[in-house]
């Protein structure tokens, strides 16, 4: 943990208050705070001063049109970019620059827009790979397939077949992911990010390119997932209609600003937003 | 047609786990083993313990551990003589420097030294690519064996500039020298194929070898899902190596008594071993023994045939087996690139699902 | 002082050999733009060149040995010997036949396959070609003269030694060879700059499927650069062939090639040249400067380390642009 | 183990006590296991009674009480036997519902029972409960919803709804406090106690509930295991509905008595390989499964290659020839042994090993009349595979084939402790220690079902066969009706005749009083749909293809094949087809042309249908019709077509005998 300072105002995350949605979920404190991200890449402002938070057991969705910057911030998130400026604070301490492996340890988990999955492998070990960071035995111990290696790999294994199941693809378990149809791949790169146990599940476009009833169901899996496992998740979203449906908290971005946060009402009723969505020029 | 998997059920994921979930591929592996290990030994001799069986086990470690590399972590390397080269010069080392030990001990410590050797090499993995890789591992070929036939150290002052092997026993059986019998070679070498096979698949069935193939089949995303790449890379040239380093060790000490480094651990040793990679098939296991087995066999196949049968000059021969490998390269790549593991595969899943076709 | 004008002479015979490293690089790098290929067999294909130049020159019956072998003949050479300039040419359409049998029985087969598996077919390809070589001219070592000027250029010599008081040791051979090189290296840049095929090779190597939709046809490209690439073999061959004989060794300039294509990147031209140029200059100082302290013959492997150690602190090579990574 | 076949004990006469006997002596070996996870999770006998135990008391917990009604509504999965096995512990009455019927069939049946507890197997069900709760007139009886999937369902209201494993957990922690009352209720169950109520779905009407007695099940368990010598060491694939007593006699019954395990598929979508996962021992199928199967095995066949093909076609031959004899144990000469066995290496062997049926002993098929050509294919490969005829109030068994008496025109000779007579209309009657001791609530269809001395009318006619001794039957008694010339009308009959053919899939025969038969008929999409494949002929529904006038040839060939054959029994010369059409929709459960076991409703089909009806015998050439239909999310919409009606030649008798000759 030597990559996490303290909080140097309080050492403990900012008393939030939570909140009850309408359907019932207590939602929690902060659980990741971004103050003032700015990434450049060359002489490209990617993300333009954002701040926005994120708490314990919501469905935080980032919006936007094509460009927005929506990818570059959750790269951010998980490490993959280093931001010039701005602070990424988690679980009430200040994230140190970290490889994306170490965001990984830390429990975020993500998917991604074009799937990303090890074309290799069958869908079993895809989803297994996900629980790298929750395999503890050394290499001696893999290498003679003795005692802690082998439970490890059940207990893992057990765990895997839950989500398996609770994403209902026990039938192409041992299928190579590389023959998969696309929304399938889908659902084993989220099967792959659960594997993780996260605590933040980054979703970037879960549903781009699926048909209404592939949406539908992969709408249903993000809702179980966060109702079932608590996972708080942050997801990009293209389709304005599954973004209210799903959401709790909305960030709408426009050419790498934030134009947007709050409830998908409130957000729905932004000028600036409306005006981002139907095209109006910018100035 | 032969396999009769109903009623084959797995009660356990230990036994849904396990190398071969079908019965009958289990009995196989099962009356394979015990042939190669309590039938061979009484039946071998001297041509083809030499020409056939000892290289084919050699070289099937050697080709386990650059499958290993190339295969699973999907790293090229173009380096294998030099590493084999490592580990003779090091066995050499060895067994001139603590004679009572083991040999069994010493090859290991090869191994692990190649391993040391392999994963130094490995750094620049981190920041090169791909073919950049590949190239680069050319730099440890070329460079090794510089530096073992340069620094006389490395060959004990010898005049010639090569290593000979001195006579070491296991359980009081010769296994290297002139005195060593065929089958005690070839015990030796057998143990130690066994046990790289085992390692290596235990390895690969687990989370290292997950670890591996996430970052040959996307880097990038391994990285993002938690693999770190420097362990990751570094490991597969560490394991890649030790069973290479190996393979040089049991190559000089056990099968050619005496070596020259730059004839027996050339770039066209690395090529080798890249070939039956790549002929046997990327990723597997099996696949290593298969492409050792068909480059071993080729050559003595086609010297029987060009020379024995067809009565021509041996130089010819030489050449017109070049072209025959070479061809038979391409045409293997053309036809099934992902090797003869692939066309087992295949084989045997029209086999099980006889007599449909799919 | 007298170092210093060593030195001076080791950098420009390095650079000398640097260009024809730039040569071979060039062969490799046309071939990696139009196809994606990795062409290992470019060395080979110089060595093959260079056996059919003077198999034809002498008049060798081609697959003697065999024939004898197979009916018990005792042929070896035809009654006549071709010039050099007819024997180029008829080696040069030897290569570019060479180009349409490998694009019809290898290349084609192996569209859409990883570029490892290429890597690999182009392995066998020099396995073949290399048996093929000495199948169809034996493979005893030839010597091999088109009349090119050869050994120590006097008049450098004393030129140099009336100016500096150092006369330098410059081979006539390696004069020519740069300045053919050189030549060879403007024209392949002036035709993939001005002509309409180079211009569609190069579109088909900035995007496969956008040249195939604007009609050009990938067989003709791959046909024609593997033809250009033998025609750069062919020359390699007769600068090689003819300082140091038509010998498998031959075959070995091309792993030299490697490393700078490492150095200059697989796609670049200019990168090629460079790369060659220093590697050649680097290679012939580390030698000159350290070889004696360790035992010589670093030539062998200094190219590597040093592509290696370059590559570690620049991934992208010379001339290739920061690689931003996405996901 | 032979012991355990001995005659019901005293302390057997009920399901908990065979379940505490087989705990007891075999209790480490597989009583059940379930595909879930990957793996075929395993709970010996032991285990089992555990967790049966630890239900039953949480039940008590929850207020069960003795004769209390729990309907048990889901796959066919452990903790769903073991609901009833709890269920019955406590002295109540296990209700299995067959989970895919629609709300209004199980509010009436939710209401009629009376159940108090409901044990659903996921969101799904509990779902399907709830809106039948909140059903305008529906009856709330229902106190407590158990389910055994926790999957979406925190986000419920759960003062009276528990997971079947919390329930289990509170039924551990009461064991000191209700061990001994659970006990006193398992003690007090004795062979007259009601062992299980079974709906039969019935082809008109509202469901009716079968009360069966301990003695019913077991006795029928206990004579029909040591009829195939089942045993301990066999295993049983659990895929048919719960709901069905077929399911409740295998999977619980022989189950119980014998001690052998049960299997429960992941799902139904992975039923085919975890059946051959499992390679059962013991294997019951209806016709359809076969038939399904038998088709797909062609359909695969015709993609294989030519040696294939050719080893294929040789040896399924031979087999044709060979294999029911060998079955039989009748003698074969060496060749056709050699033959044989050749086959078996390249045909046979990976053939049944591919169907999962290598290691079946003993199979059953029954339900409806299977075609010869189906039930010659499976028995020639080897598979002992007998036929059966029986019913709900029959506790399954009426007559079974014993081993080397099996043809596939007769239903066997009478199980065990059955008797069997035929009525003088031809209806056949039975009399057995598993008959029905009546239906729930219902003493007026009790009393027209099982006259006084016990015995029951099975509703369908049927004949001994004079040299065997084996009972045929034609079709359902009240269906054998008259033509107008006074002939007999045997509507099934001809329709089985017809469905044997592959393409077809259903068939409707009409001419109950009238001057000639008519039939309406379903194609099979996948046989006929794969042909089309292969023949290029492009087609974007089921209406589409039925249509096809290729497709009309087919078939017409097919009937006219079929009158050839009815030409030529004398009795039933006159059910020959005349006319005929394809129906441009498949008869559908959900939309109440069939029942939800696939046996066609004549008299919804005549009523609904009733205008091609009146085209098939006014002589037209073309009718236009709309239907309604149902879609499986329950919108309902209607489907427009015009459909062609064929004529067909009919045959003399002689003339039938010469075409069947050629």
């Amino acid at each position: 943990m030597t990559d996490i300072e303290s909080n140097p105002l309080t050492g403990q995350p900012a008393p939030a208050e939570g909140y009850v949605t309408a359907d019932g979920r207590q939602i929690g404190g902060v659980l990741m705070d971004l103050r003032n991200i700015t990434l450049r890449f060359g002489g490209v402002e990617a993300i333009k001063n954002i701040s926005f938070d994120v708490r314990e057991g919501e469905i935080r969705a980032i919006i936007g049109p094509n460009g927005a910057g929506k990818s570059s911030m959750l790269n951010v998130i998980s490490g993959f970019y280093v931001p010039q400026e701005g602070e990424v604070w988690f679980k009430g301490y200040k994230r140190g620059p970290m490889r994306p492996y170490e965001v990984a340890r830390l429990g975020i988990a993500r998917t991604f827009q074009n799937i990303a999955l090890f074309d290799g492998m069958t869908v079993l070990d895809n989803i297994m790979t996900g629980r790298l960071n929750k395999t503890k035995s050394g290499f001696l111990s893999q290498a003679l397939w003795w005692g802690a290696a082998e439970r490890e790999e059940i207990a893992n294994r057990e765990q895997v077949e839950r989500i398996i199941d609770f994403l209902e693809i026990q039938n192409i378990r041992k299928t190579p992911v590389g023959r998969l149809p696309y929304g399938l791949k889908k659902r084993v790169e989220l099967a792959r990010a659960l594997a993780a146990e996260p605590q933040i599940l980054l979703l970037d476009e879960p549903m781009a390119g699926m048909n209404v009833e592939e949406k539908e169901d992969m709408s249903r899996f993000v809702l179980d997932v966060n109702d079932e496992f608590g996972t708080t998740i942050v997801l990009i979203e293209h389709d304005m209609g599954v973004v209210m449906d799903l959401s709790d908290r909305v960030v709408v971005m426009d050419y790498g600003r934030k134009i947007g946060d709050g409830s998908p009402d409130e957000v729905r009723n932004n000028q600036e937003v409306i005006d981002a969505y139907l095209g109006v020029a910018h100035d | 047609m032969f396999y009769r998997e109903a009623g084959n059920f797995k009660t356990s994921y230990r036994d849904d786990g396990q190398t071969f979930p079908i019965k009958l591929d289990r009995m196989g592996y099962y009356v394979i083993l015990g042939v190669a290990a309590m039938v061979v030994p009484f039946v071998i001799n001297d041509y083809w313990a030499s020409a056939v069986l000892l290289p084919f086990l050699i070289y099937a470690i050697a080709a386990i551990g650059l499958n290993i590399l190339t295969g699973y972590a999907g790293q090229v390397s173009l380096g294998t003589g030099g590493f084999m080269a490592v580990g003779a010069y090091s066995v050499y080392k060895l067994m001139t420097a603590f004679p009572d030990l083991s040999i069994l001990i010493h090859v290991l410590l090869a191994g692990g030294i190649t391993a040391m050797v392999g994963i130094a090499f490995g750094l620049p993995s981190l920041r090169i690519k791909g073919f950049y890789l590949a190239v680069a591992t050319l730099a440890a070929q070329f460079f090794l064996v510089w530096l073992f036939n340069k620094v006389p150290w490395f060959y004990n002052y010898s005049a010639s500039g090569q290593i000979t092997a001195p006579e070491r026993t296991v359980l009081g059986w010769a296994v290297t020298g002139p005195a060593a019998s065929p089958a005690a070679k070839y015990l030796v070498c057998l143990a130690f194929v066994i046990f790289a096979a085992w390692v290596a698949r235990n390895l690969t069935r687990g989370m290292i070898g997950r670890k591996w193939m996430a970052i040959r089949d996307m880097d990038i995303a391994a990285e993002i899902i938690g693999v770190n790449p420097l362990t990751a890379k570094l490991s597969a040239f560490g394991v890649s190596s030790f069973f290479v380093g190996i393979a040089g060790a049991l190559l000089f000490a056990v099968y050619l008594g005496a070596a020259e480094v730059g004839e027996a651990f050339g770039i066209n040793k690395s090529f080798l071993v890249l070939f039956m990679v790549i002929i046997g098939g990327l990723g597997s296991i099996f696949g290593s023994f298969a492409g050792a087995a068909f480059l071993v066999l080729l050559p003595v196949f086609l010297k029987n045939v060009l020379v024995g049968v067809l009565g021509w000059p041996t130089d010819l021969a030489a050449h017109i087996e070049l072209m025959i490998v070479g061809a038979l390269i391409i045409f293997f790549l053309i036809v099934e690139p992902h090797g003869l593991a692939r066309l087992w595969q295949l084989v045997k899943e029209k086999l099980r699902l006889w007599p449909f076709p799919h | 002082m007298d170092q210093l004008f060593y030195a001076s002479e080791v950098f420009i015979n390095g650079l000398m050999t640097g260009v024809m490293y730039s040569l071979v690089a060039l062969g490799f790098v046309l071939i990696f733009k139009a196809s994606g290929v990795f062409n290992y067999a470019q060395g080979v294909m110089a060595l093959f060149a260079a056996l059919t130049l003077v198999g034809i020159m002498e008049g060798q019956v081609p697959f003697s040995h065999l024939i004898n072998a197979t009916f018990g003949t005792h042929l070896s050479n035809f009654s006549w010997t071709v010039g050099p300039v007819v024997a180029i040419l008829l080696t040069a359409g030897v290569m570019v036949l060479l180009a349409i049998v490998i694009e019809k029985l290898v290349l084609q087969h192996l569209v859409g396959q990883e570029p490892i598996i290429l890597f690999m077919a182009t392995i066998g390809l020099a396995y073949f070609l290399e048996g093929l070589g000495d199948v169809m001219w034996g493979a005893d070592i030839k010597t091999l003269d088109v009349g090119l000027p050869q050994g120590i250029s006097d008049t450098i010599e004393q030129a140099t030694a009336n100016w500096f008081g150092y006369g330098f040791f410059i081979d006539r051979l390696d004069i020519w060879a740069t300045i053919i090189a050189a030549l060879l290296v403007a024209a392949l840049v002036a035709f993939s700059q001005y002509t309409k095929q180079g211009r569609a090779m190069r579109a088909v190597a900035d995007d496969h499927q956008a040249a195939l939709s604007v009609g050009i046809s990938l067989q003709f490209i791959w046909i024609m650069v593997w033809s250009i690439a033998g025609f750069v073999a062919l020359v390699a061959g007769i600068m090689w062939g003819t300082k140091s004989g038509v010998q498998f060794s031959l075959s070995l300039i091309a792993l030299k090639a490697l490393p700078v294509l490492m150095l200059g990147g697989f796609t670049s031209i200019p990168g090629a040249i460079v790369g060659g140029l220093i590697i050649g200059v680097g290679e012939k100082l580390f030698e000159f400067f350290v070889g004696p302290m360790v035992g010589g013959a670093t030539e062998n492997w200094f190219a590597y380390v040093l592509a290696l150690i370059f590559l570690v602190f620049r991934p992208q090579g010379l001339f290739g642009e920061r690689i931003i990574e996405r996901v | 183990m032979a012991h355990l076949a001995a005659p019901a004990h005293a302390d057997l006469q009920s399901i908990p006590a065979l379940l505490a006997r087989n705990a007891d002596r075999l209790g480490n070996r597989p009583a059940y296991r379930e595909k879930e996870f990957g793996i075929w999770q395993s709970w010996t006998w032991h285990e089992a009674a555990e967790e049966i135990r630890a239900l039953a008391l949480g039940m008590l917990v929850l207020g069960l009480k003795p004769g209390d009604h729990v309907a048990i509504i889901g796959r066919n999965r452990p903790a769903h036997y073991w609901s009833m096995v709890a269920a019955q512990m406590c002295g109540a009455i296990p209700v299995p519902l067959y989970q895919d019927a629609v709300a209004e069939e199980m509010a009436y049946v939710l209401g009629h029972c009376g159940a108090r507890f409901v044990v659903c197997g996921d969101q799904e069900q509990v779902d399907k409960v709830l809106e039948v709760q909140s059903m305008p007139d529906a009856p709330r009886n229902v106190e407590q919803v158990l389910y055994t999937d926790k999957r979406g369902m925190r986000k419920y209201d759960h003062s009276h709804m528990n997971a079947l494993s919390d329930v289990q957990a509170e039924g551990r922690a009461a064991e000191t406090r209700l061990g001994e009352e659970l006990d006193r209720l398992i003690a007090g169950l004795d062979y007259d106690s009601t062992c299980v109520m079974l709906y039969t779905s019935g082809t008109t009407g509202k469901p009716k509930g079968v009360v069966l007695s301990n003695r019913n099940i077991i006795e029928t368990a206990k004579n029909t295991s040591e009829f195939d010598g089942l045993n301990h060491r066999d295993e049983v694939l659990a895929y048919l509905p719960m709901a069905w007593v077929g399911d409740f006699i295998f999977s619980m019954g022989q189950a119980m008595w014998t001690g052998f395990t049960v299997n429960c598929p992941e799902s139904a979508a992975t039923m085919m390989t975890d059946l051959r996962e499992i390679g059962p021992t013991y294997f019951f199928a209806p016709p359809r499964v076969f038939e399904g199967q038998l088709t797909n095995v062609m359909i695969r066949m015709e993609d294989s290659g030519r040696v294939k093909k050719w080893l294929f076609d040789r040896y399924m031959k031979v087999a044709n020839r060979v294999g029911p004899k060998l079955l039989d144990g009748k003698s074969v000469g060496f060749g056709d042994r050699l033959a044989y066995g050749l086959g078996k290496v390249f045909v046979y062997g990976p053939l049944k090993n591919t169907l999962g049926y290598s290691r079946i002993r003993v199979g059953y098929t029954a339900g409806e009349a299977i075609g010869p050509e189906i039930f010659d294919f499976y028995r020639s490969l080897g598979i002992n595979l007998k036929q059966l005829y029986g019913q709900t109030e029959a506790s399954v068994f009426i007559t079974q084939q014993p081993d080397g008496e099996v043809r596939s025109d007769t239903v066997g000779v009478p199980s065990p402790g059955v008797e069997v007579k035929i009525a003088e209309n031809g209806e056949v009657f039975y009399r057995s220690p598993g008959t029905f001791v009546e239906y729930f609530q219902n003493a007026e269809s009790t009393a027209s079902t099982k006259d006084a001395e016990g015995w029951v009318a099975t509703g369908d006619a049927g004949f001994f066969e004079e040299s065997s001794g084996h009972l045929r039957i034609i079709d359902r008694a009240k269906d054998v009706g008259k033509m107008a010339d006074g002939s007999m009308f045997a509507p099934k009959y001809v329709e089985n005749k017809l469905k044997f053919y592959p393409n077809i899939l259903e068939a409707v025969v009409i001419g109950n009083g009238r001057d000639y038969c008519t039939a309406m008929i379903n194609i099979d999409l996948n046989a006929v749909g794969n042909w089309a494949e292969r023949n290029n002929i492009a087609y974007a529904s089921y209406q589409e293809l039925a249509g096809h006038p290729q497709v009309y040839a087919t078939i017409k060939e097919h009937v006219e094949a079929v009158n050839a054959s009815v030409a030529e029994d004398e009795m039933l010369a006159g059910c020959q087809i005349h006319r005929f059409l394809v129906l441009h929709k498949e008869l559908d459960p959900d939309d109440g042309e069939m029942t939800r076991t696939r046996k066609v409703r004549r008299a919804v089909i005549s009523d609904k249908f009733g205008d091609l009806v009146d085209a098939l015998y006014d002589g037209s050439n073309s009718v236009y019709t709309e239907t309604e239909v149902t879609y499986e999310d329950g919108r309902k919409g209607k489907i427009k077509a015009t459909l062609r009606i064929e004529d067909v030649q009919v045959f003399g008798q002689a003339q039938a005998q010469k075409v069947a000759a050629e």
